[in-house]
């Protein structure tokens, strides 16, 4: 399925040094007792991947050890979009005379690894002019050229010796890109310090999760998910926590995107997306229905559309699941494909009407939202 | 288009549980099914098919060319460039979860040596003429002349069995896959579709993520004698998430269903808005 | 042909001594020179000429689709890459002494992005209508209808010569270049000759090394409906040892002189002796 | 021009070993005296790079010190080809159980690298049947399949031990192939011992000299060239001993080689074949001319098809060299192209006729010979 898996800043730039990209000195911690003599300007910042973290006041500033144990507490004590901060990088302030955003990422459209160098870094890129702006796609079968390089100093208009440096830090960022099987390398900002120097000051790195059985020594404990998101990853299904009220649980994510389409059609909104994927195994039609409950939606609407799945070995695990979870919420079922009249008689006995229609389930569903 | 008389079909992992059922529906569907392929499994059979040890083994045998591969994503790489040394001009790839690196090497070499890859992460093909490769439910299907591609599964099949309730047959419906990094694009599809005798009209099936619909509504513009009508899965996803694959995600703003509908719109494209509305627009353009 | 009234060439590595030099001779010749590109010196002139920084920078600015290269051999690599990623359909690699590694990249590169590599280590190609893209002398060759393809560079020009002396122009001659691995065979250009409306009989110039003349043999005896004439260099060469190039060696009694002209033969071909002996068996041909 | 090094067995097993390819253990030596304990059987090797080392007596076995130095002694009295042998491989005698010969070489047809496998190995390869030849080609863009690998197990049926051994080893070849900018890599035999390991109990390893400046590290110094054709070499000329009277100078490898097969139409063959190249220097013409004369030919025939290299020029520097150097042999000129006329004046003003034809200028060397 494809997912991603997002590291840390400090990870990112433990990569990054790995590869010879120059990064800050710093050090993580989760205690501000471990913060070590403070004898320049250092930067604290939460490591949590969550985005906003700046506006959040999850970055701040401080030059003596006071400053910095205050700082860490105070962040230590943050939540970034729901997220409680665990643990703090501490690292030493750049004497910043210029920006520039550098990312490697894969590009759909292109089928290609995309550079994209931007004249303009930190804050400001979202408002860069598009002269700013500049791409080259990277053919993995002969890697990222030397006249690449060469436009992309000319367009940044370095210096000599930090041109050298740059020009390094690309190669070795392609490098990783590849090497570590990455959806996203991202220095945002890439900082010419006021000595001249080159330094990734943030590090955004994102693994492709279809790749990370490759990378076993990557540390991936943390994820952009919610705790029952991240429960249904591990055991191999697609969920994803919506803010409405009913849970959608059917076989495809293009059909499952579908049925919350359509229950928009009736003013309801869905509270859980759960892909149940190709399976004709009873256990997991259960599984879903076990992470479904636990998200507490107020109806759960099924849509079937069976092949691989058989309609009857889902509608047996929905009301065995049913019945040993304890659902009391009403359940709208929608089931056509392979063995569809076998699984209507036995929802039937179950007590659970199946539809042919989806909009009419859809419909119902909604209507009983209402009547709740 | 990918299927024709000539196509000779092996199927790689044929003595997989996923190999093997589908393998028999191929078969089931009229297929020609010259052979099946998994190392160290050479001379068994599967549901009448030879088994061979190697693609190479397999085309000197029978002549295979083309194939559809149900190998487990870690060594789905190499199955497919084994088949595309073999010479095949037609890849199928069923597997999922294949790393996006692997599927970049697979679909640049196959560009290489003139082997099309459809997929990964794809159901296939159905053609009203030559059966299938892929994991389509045959039964859905009714021969027509309305032509489907599709980034989706089951919402193509949903969409497939309104078609034909509503008594619109279909050509071929090509289902490209949901990753981010596909061989095949919506359209590549496009335009074997706007260039097949036995296809009048067409339904895109589309869904969030990327501008792979975008790029389609502009070529539709440019080049699409044929009408088309589309419906696009994703309207109420929530920026920032991955609903359920690589490909369907919505960032910055970017591959939002709104997006996609309104360039499909410009491009002359009738958009319904639920999968049992698609039978109506193209009852509608048939009686014009 | 590889160069066409739409051909539009970039001279990379223009301002060096040879690019400089053969950029002009290439203008004398009536050549639809539109660019350099030496990095590092955009804005300067050279015979004429506006030189850019990189390719994209010149393609962008003149539209040209072809390139001659006279880089050094260690930035080649990197010089037809950038050709190649900047769309260019034919590139034209005069540099020798480029590792062979380096020569089947960009070969293959190309071959992936559809663009034709002419060498490495090639004088290039010389059309009476167009110009030339390489370092043939112009003032040897005369407009006419004998096509020229060969592996050799000097050994062309005096059998070239020796045509014009004769009354015998040429078409369009192609010397493929004298490395082992090399972009376009003999057989490509003799399918190009075959299907030039310009061309009316062929001068095929090989030598010992390799089996590329075997190749063409069974070409001619399959494809060529225009006669071919020959000669092959290298009849008394040792074997084992490499006489100058790569290409040129004997190894294991494989790539004698005496095998290519037995090939040749068969294929219907007439063999000459000498590089005098061909303009006689061209008139020959003539006169039949 | 694409010429090639070959390493000597012993760098070649250096190479193997660093990449990971098993080997006999052995060590160099160019002194008899210094030959360690021998507690077991041994191979004794001379290092030369030429074909025929069997036959000449150049490989021989021991079993104690003695059996080992006197056979050392001996192969360091050799000449093999011509060549002095002046080191000598001492490495433990494997127990041969089978044989198999493995390769990876570029093939000029197919352009791509070529594995080949064959299901015997040693002095036998020549006589192998074709059904126990197998070849793959290999894509630097995808490297060495796994399914190329299978196939060859299959070719070979060897044990689970050794035919997992045998998957490394190609994957590794390939790797030092391709790493190290082979034209090619020979395993000839790749040896199945009686305890089931797989070694490499020859190398041969062909570097392609154009890429040579990558690979410093390399040891190049024995070169399968007269000393006459090095010193060429070093100078940036093509030269190549041949065993007749006449000294072939021209400009280009095809005409260089057309006028020597002129030559023999007359009865006469070449001493030298020296390729000018394409150059305007009368600095390298009097160049060639010096090597020229080294090889002390009776004739000395210069055919020149100027473009690039300007007839004047090349006619002042035979005639500078020819004083210079003292050159008492008849000089036969063939000049043809740029500034021809120019060149024939300048030549008559040095007393030497420049033919316009090239077979009349053959002619007239053969006969020359004939006068001698």
């Amino acid at each position: 399925m494809g997912l991603a898996l997002m590291l840390i800043e400090y990870s990112g730039k433990e990569l990054f040094r790995k590869y010879g990209i120059p990064t800050p000195e710093g050090y993580i911690i989760n205690d501000p007792k471990k913060i070590g003599s403070v004898s320049k300007p250092m930067m604290i910042k939460a490591q949590v991947q969550a985005g906003g973290r700046g506006k959040a006041g999850g970055i701040r500033f401080g030059s003596t050890l006071e400053q910095v144990q205050k700082a860490a507490n105070e962040i230590l004590d943050l939540k970034i979009s729901g997220k409680a901060v665990t643990s703090v990088l501490i690292e030493e302030r750049l004497n910043v005379f210029r920006e520039i955003y550098v990312s490697m990422t894969m590009d759909r459209s292109r089928r290609l690894p995309i550079l994209m160098i931007i004249n303009q870094g930190g804050m400001d890129v979202e408002s860069a002019q598009e002269e700013q702006v500049k791409t080259w796609a990277v053919h993995p079968f002969v890697g990222l050229g030397d006249y690449i390089v060469r436009e992309a100093l000319e367009h940044l208009q370095l210096d000599n010796a930090p041109a050298k440096q740059l020009s390094e830090i690309l190669k070795q960022q392609w490098k990783l890109f590849w090497e570590m099987d990455c959806e996203l390398v991202e220095m945002n900002p890439l900082v010419q310090t006021a000595e001249g120097k080159l330094v990734a000051a943030d590090a955004k790195v994102v693994i492709d999760e279809d790749a990370a059985y490759r990378h076993p020594e990557l540390d991936f404990h943390e994820f952009d998910r919610t705790p029952l998101e991240q429960e249904a990853r591990e055991k191999g299904l697609a969920l994803v926590e919506l803010d409405g009220d009913i849970g959608v649980l059917a076989n495809g994510a293009g059909l499952t995107m579908a049925t919350l389409d359509l229950l928009s059609s009736f003013d309801a909104r869905g509270r859980v997306f759960l892909d149940l994927g190709g399976t004709d195994d009873e256990k997991v039609v259960e599984q879903a229905m076990m992470l479904m409950s636990k998200a507490i939606p107020k109806v759960i609407l099924v849509n079937i559309f069976g092949g691989i799945t058989k309609c009857d070995t889902v509608a047996d695990g929905i009301l065995a699941a049913r019945d040993s979870l304890g659902i009391r919420i009403p359940i709208v079922v929608r089931i056509r494909g392979v063995n569809e009249e076998e699984a209507g008689l036995r929802l039937k006995k179950g007590g659970i009407v199946a539809f042919h229609e989806l909009d009419l389930a859809c419909e119902k569903a909604a209507s009983l939202l209402k009547e709740d | 288009m990918l299927m024709g008389p000539d196509t000779k079909v092996l199927v790689q992992g044929i003595t997989g549980h996923q190999g093997e059922y589908h393998a028999q529906s191929m078969l089931d569907a009229g297929t020609n099914v010259v052979a099946g392929v998994t190392p160290g499994r050479g001379g068994s059979k599967v549901g009448g098919v030879l088994v061979y040890d190697s693609v190479m083994k397999a085309v000197n045998a029978t002549g295979a060319n083309a194939s559809v591969v149900f190998v487990p994503a870690r060594v789905a790489l190499d199955a497919v460039l084994e088949a595309i040394d073999g010479g095949l001009r037609t890849v199928v790839v069923i597997s999922e979860h294949i790393p996006q690196k692997d599927a970049l090497i697979m679909i640049e070499y196959g560009r290489l040596k003139g082997c099309r890859i459809l997929g990964p992460n794809c159901p296939g093909i159905a053609s009203s003429r030559y059966g299938k490769m892929g994991i389509m439910p045959t039964q859905i299907f009714k021969n027509g002349r309305t032509g489907i591609v599709s980034r989706s599964g089951t919402l193509t099949y949903e969409i497939v069995s309104a078609l034909s309730e509503a008594g619109i047959g279909q050509s071929t419906c090509i289902g490209i896959g949901g990753d981010r990094i596909v061989g095949t694009s919506l359209i590549d599809v496009l335009e074997e579709l706007e260039s097949d005798p036995e296809t009048e009209n067409v339904v895109l099936v589309g869904e969030i993520g990327g501008t792979a619909e975008e790029e389609a509504a502009l070529m539709i513009k440019k080049r699409m004698s044929k009408p088309v009508v589309a419906y696009i899965a994703g309207r109420t996803a929530p920026p920032g998430k991955r609903m359920g694959h690589a490909g369907a995600i919505i960032s910055r703003g970017a591959g939002t269903a709104s997006s996609k509908i309104e360039a499909l719109k410009g491009a002359g494209v009738k958009v319904a808005l639920s999968p049992s509305g698609i039978p109506a627009l193209i009852i509608a353009l048939i009686t014009v």
